[in-house]
């Protein structure tokens, strides 16, 4: 009913249960519907980019386990495929497995809190993402059997991985494998067909799919519009190009499909683990690489499906022992150039929801 | 000492008293409305006190007549409320000095 | 020895009361309105210490129940097995600062988390708790148990708008919007009961289900799904706890409240639940009456595990669903319930005139009511499911599509060679 | 009506209802007004109660307090922030002096009546009765209050529809 109110601004964090971490959106609010939504990032800003530039090229790695803290596998991953591409090296066949591995082992981990945290955020009070924490508890001591570390993994190196796995690592992870699809059909079976959640999402913040290209979304979100662009397929690192997966699509590119595409990534992610693990090949798992690297002058960009989209570390070098020039492209960031189209009109509980679809992480949006 | 029919009568008159003033002397609409829900309240006050104390052959009777009462003012509230909101639409006030239309 | 034995009858406590009455008028004799204070204060007191102290264990025992349907433990630190977890939270309450915010409106500040324990706390006045065990069985009791619960909106309009925070404000008026929606299914709901048992007065409804060893859970199964529902509505617990919905405006219309004023909305909450529990029990599962157990089985114990079974019930929605949205949540009263309800006390109405009139045996009349009304119940929610949309195909979950069948764009940019950006 | 539990009960109700009512005259802040409207309200239903009228007691708390104060909590809440005062418009004298008036004659007439009361004692049940009456006697204003209602929530509705809504 169209009433002569006064608008009504409402600061959805920083400090705010459903913001994941220090983000804020001021929505401005008619009712309960938003007319207007401004974006406020930079609480976690850390200057990470320029930080990088006064390390030596290996000395930047941890860096790129803290811009996206949820996913540092992932994080790495892509960092060290730009150093690569910037010196020449090839890393051996084996680690070439094992980043496969490890990075759909984050894909998984990072999804099942996505999935968990967007049914927190449609009120679902902590008991998905409790039961989605138990898988990605079990991933995340895999990660600490490969390298110590469970949440900052620090574990891909320029040439290779910083080291082989152990050898409990295999049946653990084999044991893990046989668990998941249980797990993803209990987790189905309580989420998709729910009926709230259901009614909560369904054409809630529709992308349609010319917007998502042209805002350069990517990622599951960029997938739930119905673009089937996964850089694993159109632009293969690793190993992938000899895994066999599907890449998941949604339909109406609402909440509710990215929900679904998320899930289905899950699903995706034990297929090529299973296939992984198979075939993964003996033999060294780096290559020697001088500690004082210094890669010849030129640029690189490296890039890679990370659990929330194009993961892109932009290196530039001018010869010298540290990067003359790093960005990252994080997915987080520029998906969350949408979200005030996607808000407007929507009430501020679908403004929580479009949100936690998008599944930003501070660390990457703010770098 | 005993209370008696006076007493709520009493009462009752004070109370439609400041209902009055409220509904005459309030500038805010809601005000006003404060005032006519007082006042209906005074009524029904006297009715169920009339029934209760007075010689009469139903005595219920005037608990019948408050419920009446009591739906009307319902109704009368909803369409106040739906009469605050036009007002307030169409003027974007709902000061009573302001709402003065008639009077040119 | 027949007064010894009555002396140690757990099943009537009432009697406890009595014969103190007695005492009072006989030996001391007291005028009336001492003994009127005497046992209304011995009744408060009681319900009172029992509210506190089921509270308490209940802090204790959601907190487990949903660690437990979280996969994780739940509190287990502070005493064995965590049992003095509520002891250390009432503490932790008491002693910290109680906030008041610079701009509030510190008379009706205050005065929220005051007001919200009326509406908790009146309602066990007409609940009777055993045999004899009622403080005040009105003869309105419903339609109190209605009327107080509807005063529970203006304490918490009054907490969300005293506190001058936009979410408290939102939750405030989300709660205005839901409860007066609800209060309808509510009182639709509960009319059903009343056709059937004849009476508003609660102890009635409770003799006439012992009477006709039938609980009215099986003659009005709708009556019972609209009004926990709505009932939930009104005590805000998960799926439709919107008013105080966590991840959308942070605690709603508590968000300002710390403390011990925080600890008041705390308590009030779960009082509300076992207020609303307890009129379930009472109105739907034959309150604490059981098909004679109550001769064996003290009749207070017996209304009590109903009671906490139905708390359990809120508590295991709490930790299953999600949460509706508000336009939603409005639209299932009005679109889906409603419709519903007024069907149901129709239905109600129509059977309790045939069993009237024509002048059957309850043992013939009311299994075929039962029967009729719980057919009648799945087809009208399925019925009417289907006739509003909800149950369409098209509306169905579904799963996500693969490459394979996919009629999308697929978009392979050309490869660039390595090293360029 | 003269045990002492009564007397207390009706001062002190008396009191409490004039008292609020007075109060929504003289806050300035409409909520607070309302709240004070709302707890005179209940002093009302007390009343109700002390003349032993449980019904229209339990049916003063549910409709005046739990429902035509929200409406009034809805009209508040349209209003902008701004004319959200409770203050008096020019005729604030005139109109005391009126109400000063009303109030005194009616008091004045009705002490100075004669009334023939009757030594009947509180009623019972009444909600039974009321319902009969309802149903039987007064089945015809009944049936009009539903249509009234009826009216008015259509009423209601064509008034705050906004003009150019499109048929649906």
């Amino acid at each position: 009913m169209p009433m002569k109110t006064e608008p009504f601004v409402v600061n959805i964090g920083p400090q705010h249960p459903s913001t994941h971490g220090v983000f804020r959106m001021r929505l401005t609010l008619d009712g309960e519907r938003i007319t207007d939504a401004d974006m406020v990032i930079g609480y976690l800003h850390r200057s990470m980019e320029k930080l990088a530039e006064e390390r030596s090229f290996t000395q930047v790695i941890p860096f790129t386990d803290r811009t996206d803290y949820v996913a540092a596998m992932t994080g790495n991953l892509a960092y060290v495929l730009a150093a690569e591409k910037l010196c020449g090296i090839e890393a051996p066949e084996r680690a070439q497995w094992l980043r496969v591995i490890m990075s759909e082992l984050q894909r998984f981990a990072s999804h099942s809190m996505a999935v968990g945290v967007f049914a927190n955020d449609c009120g679902a009070w902590q008991t998905p993402v409790m039961h989605m924490f138990r898988e990605r508890e079990k991933i995340l001591d895999l990660f600490e059997m490969a390298c110590g570390a469970r949440l900052t993994t620090n574990y891909m190196r320029i040439g290779g991985v910083s080291r082989d796995i152990p050898p409990e690592f295999m049946p653990a992870a084999h044991k893990l494998l046989a668990e998941l699809p249980k797990r993803m059909d209990e987790y189905e079976d309580l989420l998709v067909e729910n009926e709230i959640i259901v009614a909560r999402s369904r054409g809630v913040g529709v992308l349609p799919a010319e917007l998502a290209i042209a805002t350069s979304v990517s990622g599951p979100m960029l997938r739930a519009s119905g673009v089937a662009w996964d850089i694993r397929k159109a632009d293969p690192y690793a190993a992938y190009e000899r895994l066999e997966f599907d890449i998941c699509v949604g339909t109406n590119g609402d909440v509710y499909d990215r929900f679904l595409v998320r899930v289905a990534e899950m699903r995706q992610s034990i297929r090529i683990l299973e296939q992984a693990l198979a075939m993964i090949p003996d033999g060294p798992v780096a290559v020697d690489v001088p500690v004082a690297l210094r890669p010849p002058a030129g640029e690189a960009y490296g890039r890679i499906e990370s659990p929330r989209g194009e993961l892109g570390f932009y290196v530039v070098s001018d010869g010298g022992p540290a990067p003359y020039r790093f960005h990252i492209r994080s997915p987080s960031y520029i998906n969350l150039t949408p979200l005030r189209d996607l808000a407007i009109g929507a009430t501020v509980a679908d403004a929580i929801v479009i949100l936690g679809s998008i599944d930003i992480v501070v660390g990457e949006v703010d770098r | 000492m005993s209370i008696g029919l006076e007493h709520y009568l009493v009462v009752g008159a004070l109370l439609f008293g400041i209902g009055l003033y409220l509904a005459l002397a309030k500038r805010n609409f809601v005000g006003v409305l404060m005032g006519v829900e007082l006042m209906f309240n005074a009524a029904n006050l006297t009715f169920v006190a009339f029934s209760r104390f007075v010689e009469s052959a139903e005595p219920l009777d005037g608990h019948v007549f408050v419920v009446f009462v009591i739906t009307v003012a319902a109704a009368e509230a909803a369409v106040a409320l739906a009469m605050a909101m036009l007002v307030y639409r169409n003027r974007e006030t709902i000061d009573m000095d302001r709402i003065n239309l008639m009077k040119w | 020895m027949p007064a010894l034995a009555a002396w140690y009858d757990l099943r009537d406590l009432g009697h406890y009361v009595t014969s103190v009455i007695n005492w009072l008028q006989d030996d001391l004799s007291a005028p009336d309105w001492v003994t009127y204070v005497v046992s209304g204060v011995i009744g408060i007191v009681a319900i009172l210490l029992w509210l506190l102290i089921s509270q308490l264990s209940f802090i204790w025992i959601e907190r487990r129940i949903i660690g437990r349907m979280q996969a994780r433990i739940g509190p287990n630190r502070v005493g064995p097995r965590g049992l003095l977890q509520p002891i250390a939270d009432a503490l932790k309450l008491l002693l910290k600062e109680a906030i008041t915010v610079r701009l509030a409106d510190r008379p009706l500040f205050w005065l929220g988390p005051v007001l919200i324990f009326v509406p908790a706390m009146v309602v066990f006045a007409v609940i009777p708790f055993g045999k004899g065990m009622t403080l005040a069985d009105l003869n309105v009791g419903v339609l109190f148990v209605i009327a107080i619960g509807s005063t529970n909106t203006v304490a918490v309009f009054i907490a969300g708008w005293s506190s001058n925070n936009k979410f408290a404000l939102l939750g405030a008026m989300r709660t205005v919007a839901m409860l007066i929606s609800y209060e309808l299914i509510q009182v639709l709901a509960l009319l059903g009961v009343v056709v059937f048992a004849g009476s508003m007065r609660l102890g009635e409804v409770v003799a006439w289900q012992s009477h006709y060893n039938a609980w009215l859970l099986f003659l009005q199964p709708l009556a019972l799904v609209s009004f926990m529902i709505a009932s939930a509505v009104e005590i805000n617990r998960s799926p439709m706890d919107i008013s105080e919905a966590e991840s959308e405006i942070v605690a709603g219309y508590h968000t300002e409240y710390s403390g011990i004023k925080f600890g008041f909305f705390y308590t009030a909450e779960y009082f509300a639940g076992f207020a609303i529990s307890a009129v379930t029990v009472t109105l739907f599962l034959g309150g604490w009456t059981a098909w004679g157990l109550e001769e064996w089985v003290p009749g207070w114990l017996l209304f009590l595990s109903k009671l906490y079974l139905v708390f359990f019930l809120f508590i295991w929605t709490r930790g299953t669903l999600p949460r509706l949205r508000i336009d939603q949540l409005m639209a299932f009263a009005w679109k889906f319930l409603l419709p519903l309800a007024l069907v149901n006390v129709l239905v109600a109405g129509g059977e309790v005139l045939a069993w009237r009139e024509g002048d059957i045996s309850s043992n013939v009349a009311l299994p075929i009511f039962g029967v009729a009304n719980a057919v009648l119940a799945a087809q009208l929610i399925i019925g009417w499911g289907t006739f509003m949309g909800h149950l369409k195909p098209e509306r169905r979950a579904k799963r996500a599509v693969l490459t394979q069948e996919l009629g999308a764009v697929y978009y392979v940019p050309p490869k660039r060679p390595a090293g360029e950006p | 009506m003269d045990d002492a539990g009564s007397v207390i009960a009706f001062w002190l109700l008396a009191a409490l209802t004039v008292g609020s009512a007075l109060g929504v005259i003289a806050v300035r802040d409409l909520i607070r007004a309302l709240v004070l409207l709302i707890t005179s309200f209940l002093g009302v239903a007390g009343l109700y109660i002390t003349l032993s009228a449980d019904f229209v007691a339990v049916a003063q708390v549910l409709i005046y307090a739990g429902a035509i104060s929200i409406l009034l909590i809805f009209a508040i809440m349209l209003t902008p922030r701004a004319s959200r005062d409770n203050a008096e418009t020019f005729l604030q004298v005139p109109a005391f002096l009126l109400a000063g008036l009303v109030a005194f004659t009616i008091a004045f007439i009705s002490l100075q009546t004669d009334w023939s009361i009757a030594e009947r004692g509180g009623f019972g049940e009444t909600a039974s009765a009321i319902g009969e009456a309802l149903l039987s006697k007064y089945v015809l204003p009944f049936e009009m209050a539903s249509v009234l209602l009826l009216v008015a929530m259509l009423g209601a509705i064509v008034l705050v529809r906004p003009e150019g809504t499109p048929e649906e």
